[in-house]
């Protein structure tokens, strides 16, 4: 039997490659993936490397996978002009490329189905700036340096705090690689130099709750946290307070809408450039709301 | 005219030991000054000294009559200063002509090596030296006797005035010994000396033309050999005399069979071995180098896989898969080579001795009784004679008789019935040694067993109540106490069954045309 | 013997401190480096030297310190553990298996939790000690399929613990009944058990022997294979025990974490004086090493340096101790 | 001399082949696992064995194989290299600031780039050799540095190449003439001078002598610090070559990446058969051991085996090849 290799059985076959795959927000988005693949009757796998500044690791993945010629690629570049290459097999083979998460530089992908993050990070500078009376310091928490998901969320919420809040002082950025004994151990010690801090951002799921625990274990009472992405931790933490809320994207819509594409890609339609898979603030008053619920992953 | 090397008033200082104090001594030109004294005395202290390993605190070397300083060991071999060191220093993964030549490599463009050219370089050395050595083995592989000829090689293939040999012997049987000697006696030249550190009392009238007697750091006496008897060496060396010649005690042929080993071999070497050992009897084994005396050894206490053969303690067959197996059948196997395979270099005496006995005699419910190890390890030195400022002393930092001492020492802790005892006198002594002699007749008197290898045919014959002789991995004979003397022994141990159909018809080899060594022998070695 | 009384008269001179109290000076003077580290931040940065921050400092030390603890013994033997770093993400999940889905009381929860550890230390140590892998290779296996298993059994999701908040107080709890967290307790605690395991009994002084040269302690008579599996177990159980500490700091157990752990623990052994060849090492300089990172690490932080900074000035200041370290250990 | 002939009529059975012989042997049964390996996943899976796949694993080997070369040197002396990840990481920063922030030609950009590398490997010698600290410890500090020097540098951000499609080429280019990457061409180039090196050169010579018995090489007269100095530099010219063929294969130097390639490379050469004690490896096994690596990721991933599984698949298949290789020893 040949199932396993490339895409000469029945059903069509779409080769998934993200940014990681231990993580909860990509085990969403495989989630709606899968959920989208059984509805049209078409095959997936899904794969990303360990951590996100894994560039060759994904670059092997996306080679492996076009050796197994699928019908149709869905990829999120840790660098999209890294992979440029290997994109350009892939327009060669006809295999249609789409691109999820983080956009690709390149005008191979048919369509791009995205947060865009940099207006998500300014969501979040938006409410944290109104949560703490428009003054005080801010301290943020992010995930990475160096990838597109980190750097847009960082500068998506200091331009929008330049432009917007002049009284809010912003405070060296540290990086936690998105790890939560990491981050918390960081939140402490801003805590410890900077006790008069009124808010702290976490600029993913790992930051966030380390964010959170490191408040809790300073046993501070009044710091404004705001974060991003969910998980059964963040939404603990916005129901009993702790946190103020969070800036949700929609994984398992985006893992669908990937899925959707590619089939249509496959069958030779049209697609828009972008699909814009959105982004919510949520928080204790909303939590609960139905829309909000779609989004939230436990 | 000075003399070739002049060595005045030199101290050094370890910390909590005076290994050296106003030491002084000279080597003339063309003879070989033997330089002995006790374990400790201070012999490759001052040779490292000579060498460029430590510093001196204080004195004079003169070559020549020229002061002589060497900032390291390469600067001493440039000087003319070649050394074989007591302990080996040795490449291991590097092949015995690759050890040889270190440093020193025939290149091409300064960079890349000859291996041809390497190879045959060290065949002619070895050939000239005699030496039976493959250029192309790995020295990791080598009997201890074998390393022992590739530091020889390595010390004479430089061109040297002064030539220093600690100990070079020690691991050598009285063949090789007789090879040796014929090497320096050929290195002797007006313008060479050689210096000799050597336990062995016999050989040093054999080799030496003055000997040089230190004690405690400090210079006794320098004798010429011509006009000398060992005895006065002993006595200025010991500060005693000691008895002449003994004789082995206790003989007896009624003893119950304590240890029986049956059929044993193993994949490399040994063919069917098979003897008895006694309840308090010493079971000498003799052979040449290579003969298999260590294999058999370690393949009854299960140190190596045996193919074949039965081992039975008081006639109830014992199955041994590892030395702890055989330590708990209170077997205990006192290696050959003590720093492989007897020693922790980094631990202080104490846990040395104590180390084969922590589980039984030095804990209780699981925790060690330190003090309790102490003591017993004080009392060991105080009984050997161990020459260290305490027993927390680092086993490295002593001198190697008294690192051979530390090591019989932790088999005399624990209480076995069935010693095996692998070379045990290798670098001690003579006083000590007697010491040691009296020890194992004492313990054989205590009723323990003892199997007693050792390259030394004397020591053997002293010992012994009764000797096997090995020779290719096989048992070619075993003589009691009155049949044993040098001559029948030696005959034995140059058995060539392998090769010569005569010999193996001798040991009774069914069908042996000297092409088949692994044909089962059936009656190999009279029991 | 006449040598004997010749010596016995030398003896107090060296024998004055003994070789374990040279150790024990040893250790004084790795702490040195912390110390003069310490002092450092304390006047670089008020925030620095408060009971708050030496507290969060102690806290943020445990997880690694746990870990290093445990490995203390196998690098003493002249082994390693690569393991250790997603075995502690697998017993975490392990962990939220037996208490949140098991719904196993906690204390036992926890105890079985420090025995899957050991249970991976075990099957380290059989690979390594019985067929004959050498244990780069053999906990490297592990640690992939470590990191593998955890994510298979929690399903790649975290599972949280958030019905039994008593498990949280593992970690965060005062037992002491003032703001000192548990967790660091258990860390003291813990480097006590080691420190008399590996002082006072057979099981260290075997350690010692294994590491020192494993093949003379065969020959006394040591079982070597079986001391091996029984240190390679017993370092497990603090794997086991890290993944309890991790899970209950957080909340939960988070299977994709671990990987890099390993290499910061090794880290601590070593910074802390044990050597990578064996034969050699104290369990004060394993807390010091731990603590050495955890100080440095805070204090940068709480200095607001620039993060890219912060691993260069991490770097140097590890070469700089251990070099002085070096001089010291020299000049003796 | 009696002995003489004794001993030579068993020369044959031990010394038959030849040490050297021996080696190769080794190499070529630790070669078998690999065939082992590679001829499951032919016939498992159809789209395995093909020409582009074949290179596709040879390609993905490239950057791993680089740092383990020059590690297996490092290695072989006794010694260990934890910063060559991240060093990789700052060479292929370097080589972005060389040629897009200089604009140095591209050959002298990447002649430059290695020689960045011999300098990290330089300091890591002179701190090994010259200062005393223990290898993992200088490399471990040395890694921290170049993790944070790499960032400082590019600004944490990746520098692109783009407007020198020639550097791209270095990696992807078919020099050949036929679809065969360059990026293999210079690592099978690469293995061929390190396998001269290793084995014909004074350098290797001293290499394995010094990991063998480093006092004994030292007492024979050999500058063991000066040696040492020159492996780890030559090593890290290695360093610098990876991240140029990582940063070339990228048409990016990315700051951030290169933390834990350098254990992948260690496993590379262990499993290689090279022993971390030091005095034994090859470079064939080094590179064998890299493929091994590589070929079992991309066969598990071409047969689309779930990713939590692969790497317990992983894990187990480097016990069982490392394991049977050890058999296989201790047969002959
Ligand atoms: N590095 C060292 N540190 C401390 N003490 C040392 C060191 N080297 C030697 N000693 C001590 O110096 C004394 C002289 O030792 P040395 O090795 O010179 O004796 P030796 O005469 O060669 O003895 P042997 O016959 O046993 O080889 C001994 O007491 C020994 O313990
Ligand atoms: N580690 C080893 N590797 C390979 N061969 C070995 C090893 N040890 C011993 N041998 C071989 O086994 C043979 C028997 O050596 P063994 O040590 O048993 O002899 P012996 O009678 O005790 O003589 P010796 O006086 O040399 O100790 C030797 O020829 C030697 O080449
Ligand atoms: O892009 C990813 C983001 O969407 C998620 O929140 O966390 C990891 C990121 O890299
Ligand atoms: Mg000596
Ligand atoms: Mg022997």
């Amino acid at each position: 039997d040949d199932s396993a290799s490339g895409g000469s059985g029945d059903e069509p076959y779409v080769a998934i490659v993200s940014k990681g795959f231990q993580h909860q927000f990509w085990q969403a988005v495989k989630q709606g993936a899968e959920q989208q693949a059984e509805k049209e009757g078409v095959r997936i796998t899904f794969e990303g490397p360990a951590t996100e500044t894994d560039v060759e690791d994904q670059v092997n993945m996306l080679s492996n996978a076009l050796a197994k010629s699928p019908d149709a690629i869905g990829f999120a570049a840790l660098d999209s002009k890294a992979a440029e290459p290997l994109l350009q097999q892939a327009q060669s083979q006809d295999i249609p490329v789409i691109a999820f998460d983080s956009g690709v530089d390149s005008d191979i992908p048919v369509t791009t189905a995205a947060t865009d993050n940099k207006a998500a990070a300014a969501e979040a500078a938006k409410h944290m700036a109104e949560l703490i009376g428009n003054q005080g310091k801010v301290a943020m928490v992010v995930h990475d340096q160096t990838s597109k998901s980190g750097t847009d969320r960082r500068d998506g919420f200091v331009e929008w705090m330049e432009q917007n809040a002049p009284d809010v002082e912003l405070l060296p950025v540290q990086y936690g690689d998105g790890d939560q004994t990491k981050s918390a151990d960081i939140t402490k010690s801003i805590i410890q130099s900077n006790p008069d801090v009124a808010g702290i951002y976490g600029s993913n799921e790992g930051s966030a709750i380390g964010v959170v625990k490191g408040v809790e274990e300073s046993g501070k009472q009044g710091i404004t946290v705001v974060g991003f992405d969910s998980g059964q931790a963040q939404i603990d933490a916005i129901n009993n307070g702790v946190m103020a809320g969070a800036i949700t994207q929609n994984p398992v819509g985006m893992g669908e809408e990937l899925v959707k594409a590619a089939v249509k890609a496959i069958d030779g339609e049209d697609l828009p450039d972008t699909i814009d898979t959105g982004f919510y603030w949520y928080d204790k008053s909303n939590i609960d709301d139905a829309e909000i619920q779609a989004v939230l992953y436990q | 005219m000075p003399d070739l090397l002049e060595i005045e008033g030199v101290s050094k200082g370890f910390p909590g030991v005076q290994a050296l104090d106003d030491m002084h001594l000279r080597v003339r030109h063309g003879e070989v000054l033997a330089l002995v004294g006790e374990n400790g005395a201070g012999k490759s202290t001052l040779m490292k000294l000579l060498s460029g390993i430590y510093t001196p605190d204080a004195g004079d070397f003169r070559l020549d009559g020229e002061p002589l300083r060497v900032s390291g060991p390469r600067d001493a071999m440039e000087t003319g200063i070649s050394i074989i060191h007591q302990e080996f220093n040795l490449m291991p993964h590097l092949t015995v002509a690759e050890n040889v030549y270190i440093g020193r490599e025939p290149r091409t463009g300064g960079f890349v090596l000859s291996e041809r050219a390497l190879n045959r370089r060290a065949a002619e050395l070895l050939e000239r030296l005699e030496l039976p050595l493959d250029p192309r083995a790995l020295v990791g592989n080598l009997t201890v006797a074998k390393q022992q000829m590739v530091e020889i090689a390595k010390a004479l293939s430089y061109d040297a005035r002064v030539l220093i040999m600690d100990e070079p012997t020690a691991a050598l049987n009285d063949a090789e010994v007789e090879t040796l000697h014929g090497l320096i006696r050929r290195f002797i030249s007006p313008t060479t000396g050689v210096i000799y550190i050597s336990h062995r009392m016999d050989e040093l009238k054999a080799i030496s033309d003055r000997i040089t007697v230190i004690r405690d750091g400090r210079y006794v006496e320098t004798l010429d050999t011509e006009t000398t008897t060992m005895k006065e060496v002993i006595s200025l060396m010991v500060g005693r005399t000691l008895a002449a010649e003994a004789e082995p005690q206790n003989v007896r042929d009624d003893r119950p069979v304590v240890l029986e080993v049956e059929g044993l071999s193993t994949r490399d070497l040994l063919h069917d071995v098979s003897f008895e050992l006694r309840e308090g009897e010493i079971l000498g084994f003799a052979g040449l180098m290579g003969a298999g005396r260590t294999e058999v050894a370690r393949a009854i206490v299960g140190a190596d896989a045996k193919t074949a053969g039965t081992v039975r303690l008081r006639g109830k067959p014992v199955r041994i898969h590892h030395p702890s197996d055989a330590a708990r059948l209170r077997i205990g196997y006192l290696s050959e080579d003590r720093k492989r395979f007897g020693l922790l270099l980094d631990q202080d005496v104490s846990v040395n001795v104590g180390l084969t006995s922590i589980g039984e005699r030095f804990s209780r419910s699981g925790f060690v009784r330190f003090g309790r190890m102490r003591e017993v390890a004080e009392q060991m030195v105080e009984r050997l004679g161990i020459k260290t400022p305490s027993v927390a002393q680092t086993a490295k930092n002593l001198s190697g008789g008294n690192q051979q001492k530390v090591v019989i020492a932790k088999w005399l802790v624990k209480d076995c019935d069935v010693l095996i005892f692998d070379e045990p006198t290798r670098g001690i002594d003579v006083g000590a040694k007697e010491e040691i002699y009296d020890l194992l007749n004492e313990l054989a008197g205590e009723g323990k067993s003892i199997v007693m290898i050792s390259s030394e045919l004397p020591e053997v014959l002293r010992m012994a109540h009764r000797v096997v002789v090995m020779t290719e991995g096989r048992i070619s004979g075993v003589l009691t106490h009155d049949e044993a003397t040098q001559e029948n022994v030696m005959h034995l141990a140059t058995l060539r069954p392998d090769e010569n159909p005569d010999d193996a018809a001798e040991l009774g080899l069914v069908g042996a045309t000297g092409a088949a060594p692994d044909v089962p022998d059936t009656k190999a070695g009279d029991r | 013997m006449s040598t004997t009384t010749a010596d016995d008269t030398r003896a107090p001179q060296a024998g004055g401190l003994g070789s374990r109290w040279k150790d024990r000076l040893q250790e004084l003077l790795a702490f040195a480096s912390l110390i003069v580290i310490f002092a450092f931040f304390s006047i670089a940065s008020s925030s620095f030297f408060t009971y708050n921050n030496v507290t969060n400092i102690l806290f943020s030390t445990v997880v690694i310190g746990t870990l290093a603890l445990g490995t203390t013994f196998v690098i003493i033997t002249g082994g390693i553990d690569l393991s250790i770093g997603t075995g502690m993400a697998l017993c975490a999940v392990m962990s939220g298996v037996f208490i949140t889905q098991w719904d196993v009381p906690i204390a036992l929860g926890v105890l079985m939790t420090l025995l899957f550890g050991g249970l991976i230390g075990f099957v380290n140590g059989f690979n390594v000690a019985v067929l004959g892998i050498p244990p780069f290779i053999a906990t490297l296996a592990m640690m992939l399929v470590a990191q593998g298993l955890a994510l298979v059994i929690s399903g790649s999701a975290p599972i949280y613990f958030t019905d039994d908040p008593g498990y949280v107080r593992i970690s965060t709890g005062n037992l002491l009944g003032f703001d000192f967290p548990n967790a660091v307790l258990i860390l003291l605690l813990a480097t006590l058990v080691c420190a008399v395991l590996l002082n006072k009994t057979v099981l260290g002084r075997y350690t010692y022997s294994i590491g020192s040269n494993e093949e003379a302690t065969a020959l006394s008579g040591i079982n070597v294979g079986k001391w091996k599996i029984i240190i390679y177990s017993f370092a497990g159980l603090f794997t086991g025990l890290a993944g309890v500490m991790i899970s209950a700091r957080l909340g939960s157990a988070q299977p994709a974490t671990g990987m890099g752990y390993e290499l910061q623990a090794i880290a601590a052994v070593v910074i802390g004086g044990t050597s990578l060849a064996g034969g050699k090492g104290t369990i004060v300089g394993t807390l010091v090493g731990a603590l050495i990172i955890s100080v440095i690490n805070n204090g940068l932080q709480i200095m607001s340096i620039a993060q890219e900074w912060q691993n260069v000035i991490l770097g140097l200041v590890i070469l700089v101790a251990v070099y002085a370290d070096q001089l010291r250990k020299r000049e003796r």
